[in-house]
């Protein structure tokens, strides 16, 4: 407060001040409540939503998509997936595949490198427990989760198509996409 | 005329204004918590019984169940003590309160020096508190009350005391039925201004925001009751609502024609009940509405602003009764 | 307006200093002796007042090396200095007389590498908890030495 | 407006009688923003000497970035600066791609600019939020403003959200460009929140600006030089509040900066209330980069190299270089040494906010006890960034 100003003066700024952030905080009472009750109302996830972690199976045959390539193990930061790989005849299975949820930072790294669009991610979060073993994610929950929530859009096939320079896109989109829809 | 019968009735009074007092003031909670919720733009308590209409009863078995924890090297005696020291004015407060015509514990010739004196008593509890707590926090906190209610019991004597002058009396029921015709709020100029500097002196002497320095959670974590849980805590917070809820009603008694209202005369603690509620709104408005600001700065708009503005206001008060007694009588 | 060329100028007539090629940043090495004063001269006279950030690089063999940005936000010029300690060597002058911003700094490179900083006022270990063993950033630190209790 | 910018530091008081009080503020501390430890002498309610200990949240990123591929470390880097994650990956990325002197086409590169815009005026809102608590409490107006702005936060990180699917941490950038496009609609969105935030600045500025009890508590307060802001090396809002006219978008661009008009507010007080108002200003020319951006947002790729597919695809030459980035706390650097393989051979990571924290033993002594959290608030310290 400057000293010049008189006593009156000061008392004058304080009062109206008082007045005017009462007001603003008056106007927000009117405003309708941002906040909702989350489990009561179910959020909308945005089509990106990068969520749980899920092993996907092909729609037409049936059969699981992984590979058991080791991509995905090689390029998560924290180290999260270990995957062991099945060779066979036709392709290779993942012999066994394992997530640790509560280290995970879904970075969706190992969404982009899938070759094969095995490993997707959830629009969902809802994972909370009170275990931590309940988190520690086998082959079998891995696709139980697949088969339990939506998928986000986002596959490997499709994120690489997304960063690719142009003229690769045009070349190479609708093999992508039928490759993507097949393996 | 025996002892007997008045002796009972006033227990029965005691008890019963006690237990309403209790009541309203684990409500009022509730009312705040959902005022302000809508104030930020939240919901507020929503979970416990239809739009969480059950959560302070919630709340005080949840402090009643807590562990209560006595830090080891506390003054173990007067730590315990302290919270019910810190209860039993804020609750003796509303003893001289009548909630209608007659109806009241002890409507006292001094009724008003009473509320005011016993109304200030609770610095001890919280000075009590803070030092035996043995925590530099709550020491610092306790510091602080010490200081801030004492500068603001003064400007808040002054404020209370315009209406005082205006109904000629000290008897909180004479005061409210001199406001029969004309609220004092009403009266020109002094009765507003009053009213003003009432408002301030009550938020800073009931340590709400923003002159709630001696809890400042920011800086002092929670102050005074940093070391305290389970039901001493609640006690706390039990009295520091039952003191604002008192100067709500004190404000609503000398500013606003206590009782009077429109419909029956049953009707008058109803109304004076929402009157009270309705300058706890204001005060828990102004509470979100605002920073807090630094314990100098505090004093300084006590002794320097506050103190010489209400001391004019009573002066002046004072004259202009004396006029309109000598011109109309 | 003080250009990198004329900084270049001022500082080739020191004795080993040698300033590598290109403007922004000049990258400027010195003798560790010289660490400080030039510090100082970049200052004072050539008015290099922003402190960005000191720093430490483990060449193995070859040994540490600090590095120290600073700015002349008047002129929007950078300076990189560069003081190689040598094999072995864990000394360096200290920086924190000269920019106050110096101080946590070398705490932190000396936590990290230790780097002993001589002249530094409070010399103790700022990231890491004081009984901590041993320099995580030095090369031969192992990512999973085990700190007891932990793991 | 001749203004004495001497520092109110005083450690030595008037007085000696008094009994000193030691007072540890933190770790746990509503107001520690994280994890700070201030180790408080007092003398009555005035600070005669602070101790800072940092450290709780040391996670060594250096070390953890030489044990990491290109590819991976992006994702990580927005941990350093968990409020403004988009600025940290963007210095990483940057360092890489100037060392490899990899070309980013034009779209990745303003969209680079838009996030990191937005992601300003995110952290803008959570500090001030944040500070205002410090000042106000967590039971009173300080509340009140917190939670309005987390609310207009909130919509910039709904953007986040539509835009990478993560609401925090984003892993937008990676080597050669940006992981992302936008998607269908976002433009819009973009910019009604934009313009819904503008809006709700008119409201913050008079709850706080224009009110008596806010000027008292940051006017003349924590006071900043500008010889002691520049040889501590803070920077950012902080800098230009002490009367430094220095801005790296606009002294150094970087990315595609120099495409954008923008003005760059300079206080020269160097108190709490300066560094508001640089906040405030930097909030609306932020929000006027987004719009430009938006307005003329080029066509085409949004990465010069393909998506990865492996984790040693991206392969940096020897050579080493020193990034920085304006983020919203000021200067984020990396500086990064490569070696040819696919992770780097040393990376110092300079925080803006180690660098901002370093000042607060100068300035504090002298103050109470009360304006040592406004004065801390102000700095707006992410310990993310701090202990790396």
């Amino acid at each position: 407060m400057a000293k010049s100003r008189g006593i009156l003066q000061e008392t004058w700024d304080v009062a109206t001040s008082v007045f005017r952030a009462m007001r603003i905080s008056g106007r927000n009472f009117l405003r309708k409540p941002v906040t909702v009750h989350y489990p009561d109302k179910p959020r909308t996830y945005p089509d990106r939503y990068r969520g749980l972690l899920a092993l996907t199976y092909d729609r037409e045959t049936g059969e699981e998509n992984c590979i058991g390539c080791r991509l995905c193990e090689f390029v998560c930061p924290p180290a999260v997936i270990k995957v062991e790989m099945l060779k066979s005849e036709k392709r290779n299975y993942a012999k066994t595949f394992s997530l640790e949820l509560y280290a995970c930072e879904f970075c969706e790294l190992c969404v982009q490198v899938c070759p094969t669009d095995a490993i997707v991610m959830m629009k969902s979060f809802d994972m909370a427990t009170t275990d931590r073993r309940e988190l520690l994610l086998d082959k079998d929950r891995l696709h139980a989760i697949g088969e339990t929530f939506d998928a986000s859009w986002a596959t490997g096939n499709r994120l690489r198509d997304m960063q690719a320079p142009p003229k690769k896109v045009a070349a190479e989109k609708p093999a992508a996409e039928k490759a993507g829809g097949e393996a | 005329m025996t002892g007997w019968p008045d002796a009972a009735l006033g227990a029965v009074a005691g008890v019963s204004v006690l237990l309403g007092v209790i009541g309203l003031v684990t409500y009022v909670t509730l009312l705040e918590r959902k005022f302000a919720a809508r104030m930020q733009s939240r919901i507020g308590p929503y979970r416990v019984g239809p739009h969480g209409l059950l959560q302070p009863i919630a709340d005080a078995v949840k402090l009643m169940m807590k562990e209560d924890v006595v830090p080891r090297n506390a003054d173990r005696r007067v730590f315990s003590i302290a919270p019910v020291v810190f209860l039993i004015p804020c609750i003796l407060i509303f003893a001289t309160i009548p909630f209608a015509p007659g109806l009241g514990v002890a409507d006292l010739n001094i009724g008003i020096l009473f509320f005011l004196a016993v109304s200030s008593m609770e610095v001890v509890g919280l000075f009590m508190a803070g030092w035996s707590s043995n925590n530099k926090y709550a020491l610092l906190s306790a510091m602080r009350a010490v200081n801030q209610i004492i500068s603001y019991d003064l400007p808040f004597l002054m404020a209370a005391l315009v209406p005082v002058i205006l109904a000629g009396s000290l008897k909180l029921g004479e005061i409210a039925a001199a406001q029969d015709a004309l609220w004092f709020i009403a009266y020109p100029v002094l009765g507003q201004l009053g009213f003003i500097a009432y408002i301030i002196a009550s938020v800073a002497a009931e340590n709400r925001v923003p002159f709630d320095i001696l809890e400042a959670e920011s800086e002092l974590v929670a102050g005074f009751r940093v070391e305290y849980s389970g039901m001493k805590f609640a006690l706390i917070q039990l009295g520091e609502y039952a003191h604002v809820l008192g100067t709500s009603f004190l404000g609503a008694l000398l500013f606003l024609g206590a009782w009077a209202g429109p419909g029956p005369e049953w009707l008058g603690p109803v109304w004076f009940i929402l009157k009270a509620l309705l300058i706890f709104l204001l005060i828990t408005w102004i509470r979100w509405s605002f920073i807090r600001i630094r314990v100098d700065q505090i004093l300084q708009i006590s002794w320097k602003l506050l103190w010489p503005v209400s001391l004019v206001l009573v002066i002046a008060t004072a004259i202009t009764v004396v006029i309109r007694s000598s011109t109309g009588g | 307006m003080l250009t990198a060329a004329d900084v270049r100028s001022r500082l080739a007539t020191l004795d080993g200093v040698t300033i590598a090629e290109g403007d922004s940043p000049l990258t400027v090495t010195v003798p560790a002796a010289q660490w400080a004063t030039i510090a100082t001269r970049l200052k004072d006279e050539m008015g290099f007042g922003f402190f960005s950030f000191l720093s430490a690089v483990d060449w193995k063999e070859e040994g540490l090396e600090v590095v120290a940005w600073i700015d002349n936000t008047d002129a929007r010029l950078s300076v990189v200095l560069k003081t190689r300690l040598g094999a072995g060597g864990t000394t360096c002058p200290s920086l924190a007389e000269v920019y106050r911003g110096a101080n946590w700094m070398e705490r932190e490179c000396f936590d990290m590498f230790g780097i002993s900083f001589e002249g530094h006022p409070d010399l103790r270990r700022i990231l890491l908890p004081d009984d901590w063993v041993g320099y995580p950033l030095l090369k031969l630190y192992d990512v999973d030495t085990p700190y007891p209790p932990y793991r | 407006m001749a203004t004495d910018l001497t520092p109110r530091v005083t450690t030595e008081l008037d007085y000696a009688g008094a009994e000193r009080l030691t007072m540890n503020m933190g770790p746990q501390h509503p107001s520690a923003h994280g994890v700070f430890r201030a180790i408080l002498t007092l003398e009555g309610e005035t600070v005669v000497g602070v101790d800072a200990v940092i450290g709780y949240l040391h996670r060594c990123h250096e070390k953890l970035a030489e044990t990491l591929a290109y590819v991976q470390y992006p994702s990580i880097a927005s941990k350093t600066d968990y409020v403004a994650a988009m600025t940290s990956e963007l210095a990483y990325v940057m360092a890489a791609e100037r060392i490899a002197k990899i070309e980013v086409p034009k779209r990745a590169e303003h969209l680079r600019v838009l996030v990191a815009e937005l992601q300003r005026v995110a952290s803008h809102c959570l500090w001030l939020g944040t500070w205002c608590m410090d000042m106000g409490g967590a039971l009173g107006g300080g509340a009140t403003i917190f939670l309005y702005c987390i609310r207009e936060r909130e919509l910039v990180l709904d953007l986040f959200e539509k835009l990478t699917g993560a609401r925090l941490l984003y892993g937008f950038h990676q080597v050669g460009g940006v992981r992302y496009d936008m998607p269908e609609g976002f433009a819009a969105d973009c910019r009604q929140t934009i313009d819904l935030i503008e809006a709700r600045l008119l409201e913050y500025e008079a709850m706080l600006e224009d009110n008596t009890f806010f000027l008292m508590r940051t006017k003349g307060v924590g006071v900043i030089s500008r010889q002691l802001a520049e040889e501590v090396g803070i920077s950012g809002p902080l800098l230009r509040a002490s009367g430094v006219d220095f801005d790296l978008r606009r002294d150094a661009p970087y990315s595609s900066y120099q495409d954008f008009q923008f003005k760059v507010p300079v206080e020269t007080d160097g108190d709490c209330l300066a560094r508001y108002r640089v906040r405030m200003v930097e909030f609306r020319e932020s929000i006027r980069i987004v719009r430009q951006i938006l307005d003329g947002l080029p066509e085409g790729p949004i990465s010069s190299r393909p998506g990865v597919k492996a984790v040693a695809q991206v392969r940096v030459p020897k050579g080493e270089t020193y990034t920085r980035v304006e983020g919203p706390r000021g200067e984020v650097g990396c500086y990064l040494i490569a070696d040819g393989g696919p992770k780097p051979y040393r990376m110092k990571w300079r925080g803006a906010s180690f660098s901002n924290l370093a000042v607060l033993p100068f300035i504090i002594p002298g103050h109470s006890v009360a304006d040592v959290v406004a004065i801390m608030g102000s700095v707006d310290p992410v310990f993310g960034e701090v202990d790396r």
